[in-house]
């Protein structure tokens, strides 16, 4: 395993130790690679406009400036290329971090990240690591239509041979990079849109994070509602409401979507007996149905009542913003099937 | 007024054919063309800018991508286009579904979110689709649209009919492997297809000589066994004399076609983006050959338009925008119960097929 | 919907009426092809070495001879290309038929199949229709190894805006192509590798079957197994080995894979009270985790145990036969399933 | 001997450098290197005879695919790469691995799915890798190779390190959208890649002709902007000199080459083909070419190899290959308890690293 197993999971901003700054999710995650940058030369940062333009969401605003062109490559549209070329660059010694721009450009790349990321170690026994990081932007909810708003890292959750991690706060956003660039094997990193603008504190020193526990952002006792990325702030918001019934519930943050964290979702159902996935993924064949299905293998007896899902509709998302938020898993709607479980 | 032949450079390896043989001169003489040209790109003009108020005062939302500078291209293209033939576009398409006809306030609509939307408000800014106008969208995955158009193609070939396809596409989506794909397609089975290329030097931030490493598009599009040619995308003449030798070289069977359209954009990517990455001189140099200012001179110094009929051009197109404007306001929104309409057809549409 | 809702679900061979024939698999579907073409001629087959060379698993043979290189039509290795032009073609009229070698290449169309032909009809509110078929192998167990063996039927099953079917009898080889081609909507049809070979009658009048509803292949009482495409022959022999040990095993085919016909496989489970779930897809994030979930979701106090999935390692395919053997479901894992859910 | 300069067509737009200053003239006027070159190619030929025949015997399982007759293109190739080059190549890919000096036992075993091969049985034919000797798989996605290699190359050249990466291909393969996303991005970065096309004018059952609008192949790779050459496949001393001119010159910051090597392939595109697309007239005149004919003439014309040389060549490559087919038959096969291994890389190897 790589040195982050003995990291401890991320903790809440709140309970941070050392000073603390304001900051944002986009910048948390500016931070993070330039810290890469700096601390080891081998990382670089491919992608479409992610110099002189500065990144399509100003993540790597600045960096092109401060680590030159060579380490922050524009490239031009051509996704299976660069993709592979970074494939190619992990093999042979470097620690290239790749951007796709949103996750619907990166079904271009579908090919080089599953025929060989994530399949070349093990087709060549063992021979041959893939120490690459791939960034894309991912989910809606800014009316981008149809073609920029897929949640597809639930989909790229099936393939073996990747990991899949989706920060859904500062400190994984600022953390988690890091702890990928350790890993020897390919990691898909998803930021989700509707997060680059979340602003919030985060310790001075903070630093790397794991990328294999789930954790439990809220604790409660009477069931326990599932997500992870942009549907964490849309969560707590719902268990606050449910609070406003009495009803508590417990939020987990999957945070690593592949490996899922058994442990971590089966403790809590256990405790709840009940469960709600919300995942802005479409329902059939999703994550969600993964996490249900384990739920009924691992803890079919302490279950009292069936999973649920909340997913976004099976629509090509909609542009007219009314359609789009009923596509979409919303507070009300999660709180709804909250109180279906438990009632 | 002089035909700037010098604007249309052959690149073609196959050997052109003769322009005064292809050419349509007598419609370029007419001056009643100019002027509808001018119409037409100040439609496309003042549409857009009224799109970028719009956004900033948030009637209009998503990814918005003006065209403004561009306006040449795709009127000049459309010129030579009939009902038949099929148009694909791109995430900057305003201006072609303007030129193609579709009405404008269907387009407002669109913006708004609207059910009298051309698309429904499903599509907004970056997917406007018009199939009575065979206007095929709007596709927001650069070089997405290149393979819908060589099969649009290839359908009218099969079933015989006379049609062409334009298929416009920018110089970042000639990076894509989609592109050499289907123009290999294209050529090897001489599809009606006319590949117009809308060379803005830049694909987002990236400048071409950044993304290709030969940035002479024409001439590597003529690799392909395709007759190519590279065009002043600013003179709506221009364009549209080599698009119509194109078009009616791919009407008669001669194969596809390449334009390298080479033009500019006034204004950034998208409302999101700062322009950080392109030199105020150089955008400025541009502008002085704005598409619609280069017409005007012209029109002016053959005494076609006096300075009265330009305001009074500019007053109708704006009475326009301003109508389209109202009707989108005033429109409606989908009921929020037909969500999950067309993501299948529905049977009613089935019977009448 | 389609003229097909009317038709009957297909039926097993021996209860055919007229004459019957002996086929393979791979014959019917030709015969399908050859029939299509015939009776419609917006229809043409579109694919790599579809002509010249007879098709790559000689599925096509002779259809060049009898139908032209117009309308069988060879292509470049180009599939993102090639897809495209077959949405394109149906948009514009034609009827196409587009053949992806095998499934793994079939990554390289997918973003026109998942972006264009799933997404145009919504996003132009309803005006591009694609009636659009696209046939693919998929499957292991030829020893092809980790780039010709992925199963991905249920994968694709996650897409709103395509239908999805997996013939897996002669019936269903021979009829189910007409009627994907009746739908105004794309269809993938998959074809499994290994059941080309696959032999037996088929009714002379042998003709277009229903692409809505799963079938009860086998039935029985004690448990359900649910399964489709290639694993289909492998669970009925796992069901005669449990019969064999006094198991009831009631088998159900599920041919189509999106959307899934809920009302089938419910009714066999409301009566079984267990499941398992047989699926060559791996495992996390795949169909069988669908069709947990929604067991879990429609009939969760009908069950008596949690619902088992078998299901491929979550390996890339090895090429060595005994780790492909024990890589993929087999007879004897499904039977134990059965055993364990009953037990 | 002649040197055959004819062979070799410069197709490159740059100035190409003279071959007399960048070829290395010693190695190919040395006769033992000359006898290598046939003892390599006969290695090739031999071990892939004897797979054809344990593929018919159940011994040797998937999809296998010779590459007999195209054999000087792999020897030529290899010769002019260091022990620091990277190697990628294809499913049709023996003859790289042998030539590129994997040892043939480890490559046999593999063909047996052994755990002593050379991807411990997982990958079998279409999947040789072995990353010690830089040569890193076959790959059975056509042109998948290609990401790869410029990826390769990339590191290779911001680590300073002054390897080439070859990375052989087809000429199905040039189809490909990768293909032009990848000579583009190479070009662009002036990345230290061979391009290395074997065309045999085949992608299984399809001819070229009906499969690039344009089959000049050398001339379309050079419209990017690189040197491009196109060579005579079947003769390996051409080979041999093309590629060490291409090689130089990359090394030599030149930037990225492209070779067109034609060639043919003697037998059918897999053991499943029924080959019913080509000319039995076509296929004898290829032979007529054979590349270890071709050598061996020459060999025997000036003297270098007596009849009894070749023979005693091909006794002792027969022992090298019954040798490989022993040590593979005896080999274990891994655990079956290892299954999941290698999905994600293990503990002891990251300490490793
Ligand atoms: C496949 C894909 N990659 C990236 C993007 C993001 N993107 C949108 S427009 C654009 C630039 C395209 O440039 P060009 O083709 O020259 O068209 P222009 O915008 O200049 O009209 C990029 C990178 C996208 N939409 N699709
Ligand atoms: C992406 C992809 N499409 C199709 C195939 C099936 N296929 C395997 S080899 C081949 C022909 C390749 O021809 P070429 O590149 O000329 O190489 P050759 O076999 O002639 O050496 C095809 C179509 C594949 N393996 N990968
Ligand atoms: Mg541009
Ligand atoms: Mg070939």
């Amino acid at each position: 395993m790589t040195a982050a197993t003995t990291m401890p999971t991320t903790i809440p901003a709140t309970a941070a130790k050392a000073g603390t700054v304001e900051t944002t999710y986009r910048e948390a995650l500016r931070e993070a690679i330039r810290e890469a940058m700096q601390k080891d030369d081998r990382v670089f940062l491919m992608g479409e406009d992610v110099g002189m333009y500065g990144g399509c969401f100003a993540v790597s605003l600045g960096l092109l400036e401060e680590f030159g062109p060579e380490r922050i490559r524009d490239t031009p549209l051509s996704e299976s290329g660069f993709v592979g070329a970074g494939i190619g660059a992990a093999i042979a010694g470097m620690r290239p971090i790749v951007e796709i721009m949103t996750v619907n450009f990166s079904l271009l790349a579908l090919d080089q990240i599953l025929n060989n990321a994530a399949t070349l170690l093990h087709m060549s026994g063992g021979q041959v690591h893939v120490p690459l990081v791939i960034r894309m932007t991912t989910g809606a909810g800014r009316q981008l239509a149809a073609q920029h708003s897929h949640s597809f890292e639930g989909w790229y959750a099936h393939i073996p041979g990747i990991k899949v991690v989706a920060p859904a706060t500062l400190e994984d956003a600022r953390g988690m990079l890091w702890t990928a660039l350790q890993d020897p094997d390919p990691v898909l990193l998803f930021e989700h849109g509707s997060l680059y603008n979340m602003s919030g504190t985060l310790a001075e020193d903070a630093g790397p994070v794991d990328i294999q526990r789930a954790v439990v952002r809220r604790p409660g006792r009477d069931l326990t509602l599932v997500s992870y990325g942009g549907s964490l702030p849309k969560t707590l918001a719902a268990a606050e409401s449910l609070a406003a019934d009495g009803i508590e519930a417990e939020v987990l943050d999957l945070r690593v979507l592949r490996p899922l964290d058994d442990e971590t979702i089966t403790d809590s159902v256990r405790r709840t007996h009940r469960a709600v996935i919300v995942d802005e993924g479409w329902r059939s064949g999703g994550l969600s149905a993964e996490i249900s299905a384990r739920l009924t293998e691992q803890c079919f007896y302490d279950l009292d009542s069936p999973v649920e899902r909340v997913c976004s509709a099976e629509v090509p998302m909609p542009y007219a913003k009314h359609l789009e938020d009923a596509a979409l898993p919303q507070p009300e709607t999660i709180a709804a099937a909250g109180r279906k479980v438990v009632g | 007024m002089s035909r700037r032949p010098a604007a249309v450079t052959n690149r073609s390896q196959a050997q052109a054919p003769s322009p005064t043989a292809t050419l349509d001169e007598s419609a370029s003489r007419d001056r009643s063309h100019h002027v509808s040209l001018l119409r037409e790109m100040t439609r496309i003009r003042l549409f857009e800018e009224r799109c970028v108020e719009l956004y900033s005062s948030g009637n209009i939302r998503g990814f918005l991508h003006v065209a403004i500078g561009e306006e040449a291209v795709a009127v000049g293209v459309m010129q030579t286009l009939t009902a038949e033939d099929a148009v694909v576009s791109t995430y900057r398409e305003h201006g072609h579904a303007l030129a193609r006809g579709v009405p404008m306030d269907t387009v407002m609509a669109e913006m708004y979110g609207k059910v009298t939307g051309c698309s429904r408000g499903r599509g907004g800014s970056m997917h406007l689709f018009d199939v009575g106008r065979r206007f095929y969208g709007g596709n927001a995955i650069v070089g997405g649209g290149l393979p819908l158009a060589i099969g649009l193609a290839l359908a009218d070939k099969m079933q015989g009919r006379p049609a062409v396809t334009a298929c416009f596409f920018g110089d970042g989506a000639f990076a894509e492997g989609e592109f050499h794909e289907c123009v290999n397609l294209a050529a090897l089975w001489r599809l009606p297809v006319l590949f117009a290329c809308e060379n803005n030097f830049y694909a987002m931030g990236t400048a071409i000589a950044r993304a290709q490493a030969q940035t002479d598009l024409a001439l590597r599009a003529a690799s392909y066994g395709i007759a190519s040619w590279a065009v002043d995308g600013m003179d709506v003449l221009a364009v549209e004399e080599a698009s119509r030798k194109a078009v009616d070289r791919i009407r008669n069977g001669g194969g596809p076609c390449f334009l390298e359209l080479r033009t500019y954009r006034f204004r950034a990517h998208s409302m999101y983006d700062p322009d950080r990455y392109r030199d105020k001189a150089e955008i400025a140099r541009w502008k002085e050959r704005d598409p619609l200012e280069l017409l005007a001179r012209r029109l002016s110094d053959d005494g076609t338009l006096t300075p009265g009929d330009r305001e009074n051009m500019t007053v109708q197109v704006n009475a326009e925008v301003d109508q389209a404007v109202q009707a989108a306001e005033a429109a409606p929104f989908e009921p929020v119960e037909d969500l999950t309409r067309f993501v299948y057809s529905e049977p009613v549409e089935e019977v009448a097929r």
